[in-house]
């Protein structure tokens, strides 16, 4: 069971689950994610942006390796865009599997490619002005760790 | 006209999510063309090899080998920050 | 905020996740992992036993090294015990933190150690006739991925 | 008299998930005896390496070494097989 959208107004990951769960029946470990906007200093809302002939297409094929690099029942990758409050959800990947390590490498992986190889871009408002989020060393590491 | 599509931190240079770039029917745009119809700051922060294209949809391969006719949709695309 | 008990009746992670979530404002992300009894190869029911002086502590010890090594806000450990039926989940852990990377390795580090370092005994009734379930190198390779 | 608690399939060698071992309030029991008190099948499971014993519920570092009195419970712990 594959479900991957884009979402536009806030989303309660709680809603997704129970029947993400319910629609992969004999699974053995279920691992879900959830980001949300925090509340760093002064953070007073963040916006995601992104290329619509490219992001929802790029998750696909995120998917298509998460499927073909784990052994996955289902997989679920919901991710807002548009503009969010600090303590709202930004994303929320769930795997589920017949065994544990299948599900929990899945959201990791998936997570590190959603962070720092899909198409999205973040901007911070602070203090009435709004900054571009640059990329981290940290996320290119994080990245690195799949490849080869 | 080509419609040049500009995403993260590239909108701020051009003050605006996409530009309506004027062209004939019959000429092409190449890299250096574009570059060229672009403002300076924008043209310049196109050369960061980190900066992406994609012409109509499909990611360039090497975005210096761009070529673009009348009615495509040029998307310049800078690093990326999700999750 | 810390959650560790053990479920003598059949639990709902849903319920637990909500709670947990509100109970750790500021966290930028959550990561959860849930175990159900699996529909394996005519498995009747499954039942796990503890020792009640050793199982509990020794959860919270976990809870205790999982927060020494790992940035956390919330650990919530929850475990079954007594008879089961497949679907019925085992285990929940969910960890709260302000980075992804804490929160999705403190689930890992926390299930390696409950699969194969926590006092759990468990059996599945397979043709009417119950069978111990022996530990595997599995278990023992992932557990050792966190030492030294 | 000592309690003795099996958990795991060592219940299963006793028919009984604990037993009562008569023992004079004076007199200890170390590892020998206890074995010596339990019935065979379970005494010998105890030799493998990865069973562990508990004296009122705290661990010991080693088995061989167990000393019980009167009033203990002492805990038989075989491999385990959580989550």
């Amino acid at each position: 069971m594959r479900h991957i959208r884009l979402a536009h107004q806030m989303f309660i990951p709680g809603t997704l689950i129970g029947p993400f769960t319910q629609a992969n029946p004999g699974l053995g470990g279920v691992c879900t994610f959830v980001g949300e906007v925090r509340y760093d200093q002064g953070v007073e809302a963040l916006e995601l942006t992104h290329y619509e002939p490219l992001t929802l297409p790029g998750m696909h094929e995120l998917a298509d390796r998460a499927f073909a690099r784990f052994d996955l029942m289902g997989l679920l990758m919901v991710h807002r865009v548009g503009l969010m409050r600090p303590g709202e959800p930004i994303v929320c990947v769930s795997a589920a599997a017949l065994h544990r390590r299948d599900c929990i490498d899945a959201v990791d992986f998936c997570m590190d490619h959603l962070k720092s190889a899909a198409w999205f871009w973040k901007r911070e408002k602070r203090g009435g002005q709004w900054h571009w989020i640059e990329p981290r060393a940290q996320d290119a590491a994080d990245l690195a760790r799949w490849q080869g | 006209m080509a419609t040049i599509v500009l995403l993260g931190k590239l909108a701020d240079l051009a003050d605006a999510p996409s530009i309506a770039l004027p062209l004939p029917r019959s000429a092409g745009l190449d890299w250096e063309g574009l570059k060229a119809a672009l403002p300076t700051p924008l043209a310049e922060a196109l050369d960061d090899p980190r900066v992406r294209v994609a012409v109509n949809g499909a990611l360039l391969p090497d975005k210096m080998k761009l070529q673009a006719n009348a009615g495509d949709e040029i998307a310049l695309l800078p690093p990326v920050s999700g999750g």
